[in-house]
């Protein structure tokens, strides 16, 4: 049954060529014809040289994640050449570059070197030649390439033009056949799941952003800071995430919607300040990038394996709120209901996601009417109240006051009384556990009314998975004949058990990005779930579809 | 609680030794919020932090309101409510083992960016609270129970590595004057941008100063007219001025970063934020 | 079947006044006269002024916690004979200062501070006459007095000579009747947990101790200070947590034996580094002494809050040992068994425990032949092999080198292959991910030869605890008619399931200091578990045994 | 492998953007090494180790042991390093983002404790391997993509607030003067005590400042003779003397706090180690 409508366009190079781009080029072509892609940006932790590569999967169907099985390869140098070799996909075409590599029976090479070198930077402008050749191989007008790369390369245009014609006449000329690619119906967006996630906080209201960089979490500083004018949140770049954390947390004060992010290495330095959120309970949202660790670890590529590390942030006990997301699409929606939902309980969130989701770009239509969300509201309190800032109700919440106010409103880490002064009375110390106790069996009522849990498709198989690896398991489904019903937990904690149970009797395959098993572990504690198999990969890269297909077929057999 | 209605200083009671400079201290910051008031700067609009030790106790005996952060973050914390609504006043309280240790990168970074923060530093030299331990300003030879021998370390100038860090307003008090130090608070606090007084606060039980500060503090009638004689003033060690060492006007760095928008008062409401989002797709298309 | 033969004596007073030293020569006091005795100390976050008291009990038999039923108490101020009015027992004497309080019937008031005013420090000198009033109501000799004054109180040993005789006198005359204390035949040492742990460090061959300042962790670098040229551990306290912990992994490439402490706050600021332990295999001993949180929270207090948060410590995947001692004792020789086992298996381990245990002093013998632990030897490397930090091997575990050295050692936080360079190679991420858990699981391997939880008793009732908590229900059951036996898991992580497994269907009772049950949950999500009662404490008080007891009966009926 | 056998130059591909000032850098260090090598400080008694960044990536260029160590904390690596064993010589390469941001008061402290060890920081005003953001060096105005529009603080002077913080030694090099710099990190490398040189190092890619450094930088002969010429030669901008700007010998800390003493190569046995703890046993009862 596999899905031949799948068409996978792949360019390698050096860093500092272009091949991004040229991925992001190619993304763009395809939305043109209406069709649907997936691009995954496969990049060292270096600024010039190495290997980088993009791969494009486009069809007139969503597509949830790239192929490794690529119909064009275009490699702009040698190493690029050797390493995808085992990419091409039978009939494929292998487009190498004649100055680096040597001529081949199979396959078709320019001089892209020799070509280059008219212009003003021979480096750069190779890259372009990987969208060239893509125009001419799949029979593009020149006009639309002309268009196409007036669009996506604003600097330097009249350059990348001249080289893109050279390059799509030569290869015009020397192509057997063209591929047509069906066009299709879409007309939408392409987002990386940080621009997602980024947005959809905007929408929700996000005042301020305040991050340090490190990837796979910098684009979201990079975003806000080039949007600064039209999006209006504040975006702060401080001098490390120990400030991150408590100028975010200093911002709340004053009623600030604040958000930060960072990777594992940035979260760990902040955990103080997490559970200092927990005390005075103040609303941050803080989102969680993963890449392979521990430590630094694996700094530009993708894994799972923070997945215990965010749920257990911060010592002493207070309610945190984990989700992560399972498509660019929930990124969106999901930014906005957390930074709802950690005001509404005045204590800190997680937003978990992997390099994989944070900078893969997908096409996706967006909706901005949010579903009703009314449960949502933070409270407030009245102008007139006798005010205190950690009143004792019956759900936990106390109402919030944002000076300027005539009101004393004192938020204090040490444990405190009603008002906020500091106490070691061991009956208000009590209460206040139980004050933030209540709040979390608050918070677990709402998320029974709310969604926690997604599920795709239907079958007798149940193929539990979480964050990213949703987009691989779904693409998977599709190259297999295996009914499978694919349950992805968004919500991570509180972790939606009253959702899960049912699965508990279920033959379960888990599939995720970690050498330990994380989330099988999470569903045998939690819910009873014992998994059939785990289907685990931890080397970095995301799930190929096609291999992955395979893998849950010889587990479900 | 309405502020309006209670006095500055609060009901809580206070556990400091008798005898403790940050008695002094905190009459000194009553009457200068009162003045302060005076001036227009209500305490509806004035929010402290303070550190953990000794001297963030007197989050507990202000009634103003705050976040009581955590060891070493008040500048932090209040750099964080300026940020987010300039129209408030920020102060906080720290210690020297807060502010000069665990938080020093911080201070030097606030005055680099000229945060409008007021910072007040209950310098002891010592880790009062936590029994007396030897601080970055503790003197060679300071014996606590990190350092029964006596401490190996020089001292700390901070003062000097913050005028070294572009701070644009140092100044110096003791409590043992608490009328001028009322004046150096509210002077600080009128400043805009970074300011910070280093407070001379003898601690009596671990480190009592009062006879060494008393002989030693000398009033300083103005400023230092640069920054390099403010560097000299505060490497004097024959005498110790107090005041206004050195006070430079520069912008603030809200508004060089963020011009004239205030994040939480000048909103976008949601149809102009879903407006400003779909434009953004749009140009995505 | 009450225990009548436990003595307990406390003393109150403010900061300043010399209570704890009270306490501590009244546990000198019983040493002398052969008795076991449990010592707490109560205690605010100020350095004078306040409410603190010393509890003290004592008996022929072995003490596990002090009681809060006492058979006198001693009052240096109103403030604490009103505190302590409940926390007489039938027939116990109230003593107070008639100075501060009004006349009673009841009790036996004396004008301390009149007495004191002639004294040079008349407040520091009150807390003596909590001693002399203790000798005075146990017949003790006057002499014998002056000896233990003359011991304890080196510091103006005149004037406290001085004042305790004029306050023995006056009780001796005042009181109708002296209790006698039977004397026991114990001759050993009264020791805090801190203090025992950190001798068993050094007993363990610790070389280094890097701490920074936070309660109830200070005490150690104190210790450690103080006995610099004894114990020959390097003490150092350096600019902050972060430091701290870096400066340790530093100091393990060279070879040393290095261990650090902190409580919650500190060791969150440690994340990172512990990740980075985990990455470099570093071998550093954490000890976290819980107070309660979350954040600043109750410093000088206790709590077992901080459970989950030691078990998830760093971000990635990588092996981490946490164990928790339940008596002063086992903190003595875990803390020598924790640094073998760190080393053995070059990964982080944090030796988790809280106030209660950390500052309560009790009597204890120590026997230092260490029990055979031939199979925790740190594998070396050979003199003359091609060394490779991370040479992959059958049970994970690479061979050291120190520096200096003819061979190139290197040590990475990125991901790396086996001589130490960092890789992004995808093979080898995956091949360093398998060797890190293949250490995991020689280390159960290890752990399953070892003791990893202790059994107390014998019965049908089924009570698990952890930490200083064991030492609350082992002095409880003392006072109930029930039969149970308590099961202590030491080792938290690595669990050991195989152990406890066996209670899967027992019914069994929880009993931990936090509030949201978390030894319960663990049992419950690692073993099946499910516990029928779980008594919760969290308002940073231990567990007075009595009251414990009854809860139990309550639970076991 | 082993370090005598093999060049000080790994075989590792090297990554640095063609015409990095890294690479003069790397050669000077490789130069440097064996110099140091000649006066008896053998390649099996020197550890490295490195921060972050495109610096860090040294570590992997340079067969030397050690621990390439976290974003910020090599300083504090070393100085663990050194500590546990004096007879070690420790290097270790920040970056600006690195050792003057996120490890800034690490390195305060290290001076003002004297640690012994050399810091070589690959000063390059930006945070390269994260894309070019601002970096506390990066001048006003800095294109980054977290400051679009041009940073708006000023930069920070590390040397100023080093030498503030009683730094006994202070050095700049540039990698265009390669025979200079390597005689400057051997310098560095035989002070007793606490050492930094600044690196003025192009990185080509996100801020060329070579044509600014080959006209600025201007061989300095002799060090400043007191701390204040030392500050007043770092303050200079219209010159950027390059080579050893101040060196004072003062006591190192490890000699302060633990004289004579090796903790890993002078233990006591596990005999009279349990013999130690019996006595203090033995005074508790
Ligand atoms: C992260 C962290 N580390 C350590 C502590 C413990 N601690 C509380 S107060 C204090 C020192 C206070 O010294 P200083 O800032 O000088 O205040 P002082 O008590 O002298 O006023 C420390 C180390 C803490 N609360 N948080
Ligand atoms: C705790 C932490 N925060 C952030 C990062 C991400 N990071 C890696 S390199 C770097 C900046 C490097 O700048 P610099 O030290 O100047 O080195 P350069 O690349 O310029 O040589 C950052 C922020 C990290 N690795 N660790
Ligand atoms: S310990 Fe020192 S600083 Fe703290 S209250 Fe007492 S005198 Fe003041
Ligand atoms: S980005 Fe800059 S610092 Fe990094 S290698 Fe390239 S030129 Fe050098
Ligand atoms: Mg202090
Ligand atoms: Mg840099």
């Amino acid at each position: 049954m596999e899905d031949e409508d799948v068409f996978t366009y792949m360019v390698g190079g050096k860093a500092g060529e272009g091949v991004k781009k040229a991925g992001t080029a190619a993304t763009d072509l395809f939305l043109d014809l209406g069709r649907e892609s997936f691009q995954m940006n496969d990049y060292q932790s270096l600024i010039r040289g190495g290997h980088n590569f993009s791969v494009v999967s486009t069809s007139i169907r969503e597509v949830y994640s790239h192929h490794m099985e690529a119909d064009l390869i275009v490699n702009l140098d040698e190493r690029s050449r050797k390493i995808h070799e085992e990419h091409l996909a039978e009939e494929g075409l292998m487009f190498y570059n004649l100055d680096d590599s040597e001529e081949r029976d199979e396959g078709l090479g320019l001089p892209l070197d020799e070509m280059a070198k008219e212009y003003s930077k021979p480096d750069l402008i190779k890259g372009v030649a990987g969208i060239a050749v893509l125009a001419a191989y799949t029979g593009m007008d020149q006009k639309d390439l002309e268009d196409l790369i007036e669009k996506e390369y604003s600097r330097g245009v009249e350059e990348n033009l001249s080289f893109a014609k050279e390059v799509y006449k030569e290869v015009e000329e020397k192509i057997d056949k063209t591929i047509n690619l069906e066009k299709g119906k879409t007309d939408s967006t392409v987002l990386t799941g940080n621009e997602s996630l980024s947005l959809g906080a905007a929408a929700g209201g996000l005042d301020m952003y305040i991050g340090y960089p490190m990837t796979p979490a910098s684009s979201i500083l990079h975003f806000f800071a080039a949007h600064k004018d039209d999006l209006r949140v504040m975006p702060i770049h401080p001098e490390n995430e120990i400030a991150v954390a408590n100028m975010a947390v200093g911002a709340t004060v004053p009623g600030a919607r604040v958000m930060v992010g960072s990777s594992g290495g940035g979260l760990a330095l902040m955990e103080e300040t997490i559970s200092l959120a927990g005390m005075t309970e103040a609303p941050v949202l803080f989102v969680l990038s993963s890449r392979p660790g521990p430590s630094t670890g694996v700094p530009t590529y993708t894994e799972q394996g923070d997945l215990s590390f965010a749920l257990n942030q911060g010592h002493g006990e207070f309610p945190l709120i984990v989700a992560s997301p399972g498509s660019v699409k929930e990124a969106f929606f999901l930014s906005k209901e957390m930074l709802d939902l950690v005001w509404k309980y005045q204590t800190p969130g997680i937003f978990l996601t992997e390099k994989h989701l944070s900078e893969s770009a997908k096409t996706l239509g967006l909706d901005l009417d949010f579903s009703d969300e009314d449960g949502l509201e933070t409270k407030m309190a009245d102008e007139d109240d006798d005010y205190k800032r950690y009143e004792k109700t019956e759900d936990g919440i106390s109402a919030l006051k944002f000076p300027p106010s005539k009101d004393l409103i004192k938020w204090n880490s040490y444990e405190h009384d009603e008002l906020g002064y500091t106490t070691e009375d061991a009956e208000t110390v009590k209460n206040m556990h139980d004050k933030r106790r209540e709040k979390n069996e608050t918070l677990i009522l709402d998320l029974k009314d709310m969604n926690t849990v997604n599920e795709f498709g239907e079958g007798d198989a149940v193929i539990f998975t979480f964050g990213s690896t949703t987009l691989s398991v779904r693409e998977a489904l599709k190259f297999t004949d295996i009914e499978a019903k694919v349950v992805q937990p968004v919500f991570l904690k509180p972790f939606p058990i009253w959702e899960l149970e049912r699965y508990m009797d279920e033959e379960v395959i888990v599939v995720e990005q970690n050498s330990t098993g994380q989330l099988a572990k999470l569903l045998r504690e939690k819910c009873g779930i014992k998994p059939k198999t785990v289907i685990r990969k931890y080397d970095g890269r995301p799930f190929g579809p096609r291999k992955l297909a395979e893998k849950l077929e010889g587990a479900i057999e | 609680m309405k502020l309006d209605e209670s006095e500055v200083e609060s009901e809580v009671e206070n556990t400091w030794c008798i005898g403790c400079g940050n008695f002094g201290l905190l009459n000194s910051v009553k009457n200068a919020v009162k003045k302060l008031e005076d001036e227009g700067i209500g305490k509806d609009r004035l929010l402290i932090s303070a550190g953990i030790g000794c001297h963030g106790k007197i989050f507990d005996y202000l009634n103003l309101s705050g976040l009581y952060s955590l060891h070493g973050r008040e500048s932090v914390t209040i750099q964080g409510m300026k940020f987010a609504n300039p129209n408030l006043k920020v102060m906080a309280f720290g210690g020297d083992g807060d502010a000069y240790g665990e938080g020093l990168a911080h201070l030097i970074f606030a005055a680099k960016r000229n945060a409008d923060i007021t910072m007040i530093i209950h310098n002891n030299g010592n880790y009062a609270l936590t029994t007396g331990q030897k601080s970055p300003t503790s003197v060679q030879g300071f014996k606590g129970p990190s350092s029964p021998e006596g401490s190996v370390d020089e001292p700390i100038n901070p003062l000097k590595v913050l005028l070294s860090s572009d701070a644009g307003f140092i100044a110096r008090g003791y409590p043992g004057k608490m009328q001028h130090l009322t004046e150096v608070i509210v002077e600080a606090g009128d400043h805009q941008g970074f300011s910070l007084v280093d407070v001379l606060q003898p601690c009596v039980t671990f480190n009592d100063t009062y006879e060494k500060y008393n002989e030693l503090v000398e009033v300083l009638d103005e400023p230092a007219e640069t920054r390099k004689e403010a560097v000299e003033l505060v490497e004097k060690e024959e005498r110790l001025p107090i005041g206004v060492l050195y006070k430079e006007k520069m912008p603030v760095f809200n508004e060089k970063v963020y011009p004239e928008k205030n994040p939480v008062e000048d909103r976008m409401d949601e149809k102009e934020r879903f407006e400003a989002v779909k434009k953004i797709l749009d140009e995505k298309r």
